[in-house]
């Protein structure tokens, strides 16, 4: 039972509409000093048996193409736990 | 990132003439070596990598209409006598006289290659594009279509394009909140590497709200309002749109533009109210070519001077090199011409909505654009040598070797139903197939609600919106094109497109009015494709002329293709009607009990090209169906009185599989059957199947037959009584199949339509 | 009879509830939601629309406009407030009307004519209809499936606070077919689906969104 | 210059209609043994000075109240980074 966390974020250069909102959005409500907002989406996966070496190219192959669109965006596994 | 050098230090004008013999990376920016040298020639020396920049985005072919530009001058040179164009062809967009001081604008664009790169950001900013351009004119957005073309249904990239495009449509036009009344959906293995999204937008105004992209008044500001520009869509739109793919996909990948609906409502909202507030001289949308597209074209367009502060463009990225910010293809932003005094009440009412703007530069009259980049100049420019005298190409073209045989190759010879049975399961299956199959797994994402003004829209023949509220004064537009018509006869098949299209609007009552067009073509450099291109666009000119409705303004889109096998031909016609009040229009839905059903105009055996041939042969040869516009106009002259005169109930026009699809559809539209009886000594399979021109079916009560006849009679339209319309949940009988009768349930026809897009793509 | 209708940055039925305010003879009065001051309204709508592009989460961003300090006070207070579609999504975020609206099960924006019954007519906003009564007005929603724990749908359900409920197809996964509830009070009401949109039998499937507005005016006239 | 990473999760009762889609989506594409997966939102912020007690109280309120809506969500503040 293994347990796998994917990150996914717009590439730096690509416009991140929603950051951009929510950047605003606090600095109305008051915080201050946010410079930069950026918002990207995690994905938790649960597997069933450990992630052996093949297993994990193939997670990476699907972050790749199904998770992340890398056309846009970047993704990295953040974490993997057996 | 670009091939520009990145260098600390710009390329100033002195440098250019200090270092005249510097290598340039003309060629990596699509530039001809004889262009470079034009250049040279327009400048005296060396251009300075930003200039180097501005004239190869603004002399790409999609911004440049480099090799369209000899052709396109037909609809200038073959426009009919008419009073209602108020704006003509060379402005974002042509603006038409619909009456009561009221003025639309409207106008289709194609966002085909970045669509195939990034399906859903390429259609989002389709949409954002087109509506900017409108905007632009001063007129309000008020409604969009989506023309789009894909590859074969069940190929898989298909699946992976189409459910994209769709989203993106949606999703930006949707929260922009404009409702989406219309387009089309063609599925054809000919688009696989190569699917085409076009997108249309309609915008109405007052007379006196028309506005123009120039720069009037010598020190008048220039004021950049909008999004941040970032180095997304490098390039983009102007380069990736005019080259070709390869096998393999896009061979450049310019970094994808990214919609942002939102700053396109607000900056819908601010540019309206700083233009009704009187505050602006001149504006312009930033589309391709970004900054050095509308710099040029509003400087060339006014006094002929205007110097620019490129630093003081606010960017979202502070790398950015003085040649990424000319060239940034970033979205939702505008460019205004301001005087001095007004800049303040402009600037309020940009924080008002929340929309950056900052000054960038002023009107002169020195004949030259200059960019300034801290304080040196990088830019030393006439701007029409950039915006309006790029390279004009009078391209080779040659009748492809296989016309003849594809022509000769007609679908008479391929075997047809003899039987009622056979004709039953014909048809059903025409029903269900992709083309004629129920659109509503897309057209269910989209929003057609929104402004409470829609009147009509998919699946009706039209999309219509009212324009003023008080008087009922509306507009009706469709957009047609069979590529399949086209291929055979390129130059009947635009007219067809037209016609098609032209009917369409007058099925629903309204008067056809003007105009717009999007010629979708392969490589202008293969000279098969720029003959299509030529027979085209001179059927489309011709047509106009025949049918008294002038172009206002359209796009091209070349270099669809995939390595050197070109689309169908595609020129999508988009035509635009008025009806002075939309309580009298005209829908397709067969409604009450006892209407007497007829058809009107002449049906011939005309199979070739058919969706059946295509359907249910895989065939594409012959002739396309004989355009007689004399016939249409006629036609349409008589659906729209008839609609004047509240005489028929329903009405819609025949095309794609014939009197059957119709039928099918008027039945399926609110679910009431119809019987009918096929004319004698018809043949039943021609009569139900042939796709020949001028023609529509219609419903009129008992009562008032005799009157429509008259009137028909008077247009000299055939007229043919086949039946009647039956209760609601009935099911639509055909009698008189050689000697026997045929059925199909609503249920069925439903089953079979509705089922097959969500089977595809759900 | 005053009603306001907020125009948050993203809104875009707020001249169709304007619209629908006037066909129903009432007066519609444009608030801002930059303005904290409702300008002494009878009833507030909130319309549909992408506030703030419903970035982040849908109505989270408009919640904190200053218009709607003063709203949840008066709201509170008992003034009749509908909102529809991002209104109903910016009511939940306010926490003035329980739960919340996810995003639609089959994943898709819907666009379509929705058939929905009336299940109580107890609300400032649902009077005019017969209880039980069916209707068909317009949905568009990406974000429109209701969701609430069970002890709040149980008491919902059981203090009669159901206003709608989708009949057919449930357009979007909501629990238990929710369409629109309201509070306890039944002055503030939030509904999914769209009545401004069917007022006109031109524009409209039917006519029968206009019960929604026709009832607010009774009721203030007779208030 | 301070860094905080928000991440916003659905809480576990309620219903995820896109990791479900993700989910089939993995299993068409070959990957065998996944039994669940959760999609969730993460936030970059990026902020001027230093994120001290108060400050980061501050950010908890916000990720209390806008960045996730208590009915349906949990947050976590992931990692602060000067
Ligand atoms: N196929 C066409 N038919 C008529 N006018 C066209 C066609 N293609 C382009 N035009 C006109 O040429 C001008 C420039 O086109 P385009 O570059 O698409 O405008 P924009 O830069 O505003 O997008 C516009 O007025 C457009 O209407
Ligand atoms: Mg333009």
């Amino acid at each position: 039972m293994a347990r796998v966390l994917v990150d996914v974020m717009l590439k730096p250069e690509i416009l991140d509409p929603q950051g951009k909102a929510v950047e605003s959005a606090l600095g109305r409500l008051g915080l201050a000093g946010v410079t930069s907002v950026r918002q990207g989406k995690s994905f938790a996966l649960e597997i069933d048996g450990e992630v052996d070496d093949a297993r994990l190219a193939q997670i990476h192959e699907l972050a790749g193409s199904l998770l992340s669109n890398p056309v846009i965006e970047d993704y990295v596994i953040r974490e993997v736990t057996a | 990132m670009s091939p520009l050098t990145p260098a600390r230090k710009p390329d100033t004008v002195a440098d250019a003439i200090a270092e005249p013999d510097t290598e340039q990376p003309y060629a990596e920016l699509g530039l001809k070596p004889d262009e470079y040298v034009r250049i040279r020639e327009i400048l005296g020396r060396r251009p300075t990598s930003a200039e180097l920049a501005m004239y190869s985005v603004m002399w790409s072919e999609h911004c440049s209409y480099k090799s369209s530009k000899v052709h396109l001058r037909q609809f200038g040179d073959k426009k009919p006598e008419t009073d209602v164009l108020l704006v003509g062809i060379g402005e974002n967009a042509g603006v038409v006289d619909i009456g009561a001081g009221w003025a639309v604008t409207f106008k289709v664009e194609s966002h085909n290659h970045p669509s195939y790169v990034e399906p859903y950001q390429g259609a989002a900013t389709g949409i954002g594009g087109i509506v900017r351009d409108i905007l632009s004119m001063g007129a309000r957005p008020v409604a969009v279509m989506d023309p789009l073309r894909f590859g074969a249904a069940d190929h898989p990239d298909t699946r992976r394009v189409l459910p994209g495009v769709v989203a993106g449509i949606g999703g930006y036009g949707n929260c922009l909140g404009l409702p989406n009344i219309g387009g089309e959906v063609v599925f054809d293995a000919s688009y696989q590497g190569n699917p085409l999204v076009n997108a249309l937008c309609i915008g109405t105004m007052r007379h006196e709200d028309i506005h123009l992209a120039s720069a009037k008044g010598v020190g008048n500001l220039v004021i950049l309002y909008g999004a941040k520009t970032g180095g997304d869509g490098i390039g983009g739109v102007s380069v990736l749109a005019s080259e070709t793919f390869d096998e393999g996909g896009p061979t450049k990948r310019p970094a994808v533009q990214v919609g942002d609906p939102f700053m396109e409502k607000l900056l819908i909202e601010c540019t309206l109210e700083v233009l009704h507030a009187g505050l602006v001289e001149g504006i312009q949308d930033l589309g391709g070519a970004g900054i050095s597209c509308a710099t040029s074209e509003l400087a060339s367009n006014g006094e002929g001077g205007m110097h620019v502060r490129l630093d003081a463009v606010p960017l979202r990225d502070a790398t950015l090199t003085p040649e990424e910010i000319l060239m940034s293809e970033s979205q939702e932003r505008m460019c205004a011409v301001v005087t001095p005094e007004k800049v303040e009440a402009f600037l309020a009412i940009c924080r008002k909505w929340d929309v950056t703007a900052d000054v960038i530069g002023e009107v002169t009259d020195s004949g030259r654009l200059v960019i300034e980049w801290h304080g040196e100049v990088i830019v030393d420019v006439p701007p029409r040598t950039v915006a309006h005298d790029g390279p004009v190409y009078d391209r080779p073209l040659a009748r492809p070797e296989w016309q003849d045989a594809l022509q000769a190759a007609t679908a008479d010879t391929l075997p047809r139903p003899t039987t009622a049975v056979e004709l039953r399961d014909t048809v059903l299956t025409l029903v269900g197939s992709p083309n004629l199959a129920s659109k509503t797994w897309i057209t269910s994402q989209y929003d057609r609600y929104v402004l409470g003004n829609t009147v009509l829209a998919q699946p009706e023949d039209a999309g219509m919106v009212r324009v003023d509220e008080e008087s009922g004064l509306g507009v009706a537009v469709s957009t047609d094109c069979n590529g399949r018509f086209a291929k055979l006869d390129p130059y009947n098949g635009a007219k067809l497109a037209l016609a098609e299209s032209y009917r369409n609007v007058a099925a629903t009552g309204a008067a056809p009015l003007a105009v717009t067009n999007c010629l979708n073509f392969g490589s202008p450099e293969d000279p098969a494709v720029m003959w299509q291109f030529s027979q085209a666009v001179t059927g489309l000119a011709d047509g106009c002329l025949e049918l008294g409705i002038p172009v206002t303004g359209g796009n091209v889109s070349f270099y669809n293709q995939t390595g050197d096998v070109a689309i169908l031909p595609t020129p999508v016609v988009g035509v635009l009607g008025v009806i002075d009040d939309v309580a009298l229009r005209t829908p397709m839905a067969f409604t009450t009990e006892g209407d007497v059903v007829l058809v009107l105009g002449e049906t011939r055996d005309e199979l070739s090209g058919s969706e059946w041939a295509h359907v249910v042969h895989g065939h594409l040869g012959g002739l396309p169906p004989t355009v007689d516009l004399g016939a249409e106009r006629a036609l349409a002259e008589l659906l729209v009185e008839a609609s004047r005169a509240s005489l028929v109930t329903a009405a819609h026009d025949v095309s794609d599989a014939g009197i059957a699809q119709a039928l099918v559809e008027m039945a399926m539209r609110a679910d009431v059957g119809a019987r009918v009886d096929l004319p004698v000594g018809a043949d039943p399979f021609v009569f139900l199947l042939s796709e020949s021109t001028a023609r529509a079916v219609v419903t009129v009560a008992p009562a008032r037959l005799a009157e429509l006849e008259l009137r028909a009679a008077a247009h000299g339209v055939p007229v043919t009584r086949i039946g009647a319309v039956t209760a609601a949940g009935d099911d639509l009988q055909v009698q008189g199949a050689w000697g026997e009768s045929l059925a199909w349930t609503l249920a069925e026809l439903h089953a079979t339509a509705d089922a097959t897009l969500p089977a595809l793509f759900g | 009879m005053r009603i306001g209708v907020v125009t948050f940055p993203g809104s875009l039925d707020d001249r169709d509830a304007a619209r629908a305010i006037r066909i129903a003879g009432g007066e519609a009065v444009e608030l801002w939601h930059g303005d904290a001051d409702l300008h002494g309204v009878d009833a507030v709508v909130l319309p549909g629309g992408f506030s703030y592009g419903d970035y982040l989460r849908c109505g989270a961003i408009a919640r904190f406009a200053p218009v709607m300090g003063p709203l949840v006070d008066a709201a509170t207070g008992g003034l009749p407030v509908l909102g529809i579609c991002n209104g109903f999504q910016v009511l939940c975020e306010s926490h003035l009307l329980p739960g919340a609206l996810v995003r639609n099960d089959h994943l898709h924006f819907v666009c379509r004519d929705q058939r929905l019954r009336i299940e109580s007519t107890g609300t400032a906003w649902t009077s005019s209809y017969a209880e039980g009564q069916e209707i068909v007005v317009p949905l568009k929603n990406g974000e429109g499936g209701y969701v609430a724990d069970d002890a709040t749908i149980d008491l919902l359900e059981a203090e009669g606070r159901v206003v709608a409920r989708y009949l057919g197809v449930n357009p979007n996964g909501s629990r238990r077919d929710i369409a629109g509830i309201t509070n306890a009070r039944g002055n503030v009401v939030g509904l999914m689906p769209h009545p401004e949109h069917a007022v006109e039998a031109l524009t409209g499937p039917t006519t029968d969104g206009l019960g929604f507005f026709t009832s607010i005016l009774k009721g203030l006239v007779e208030a």
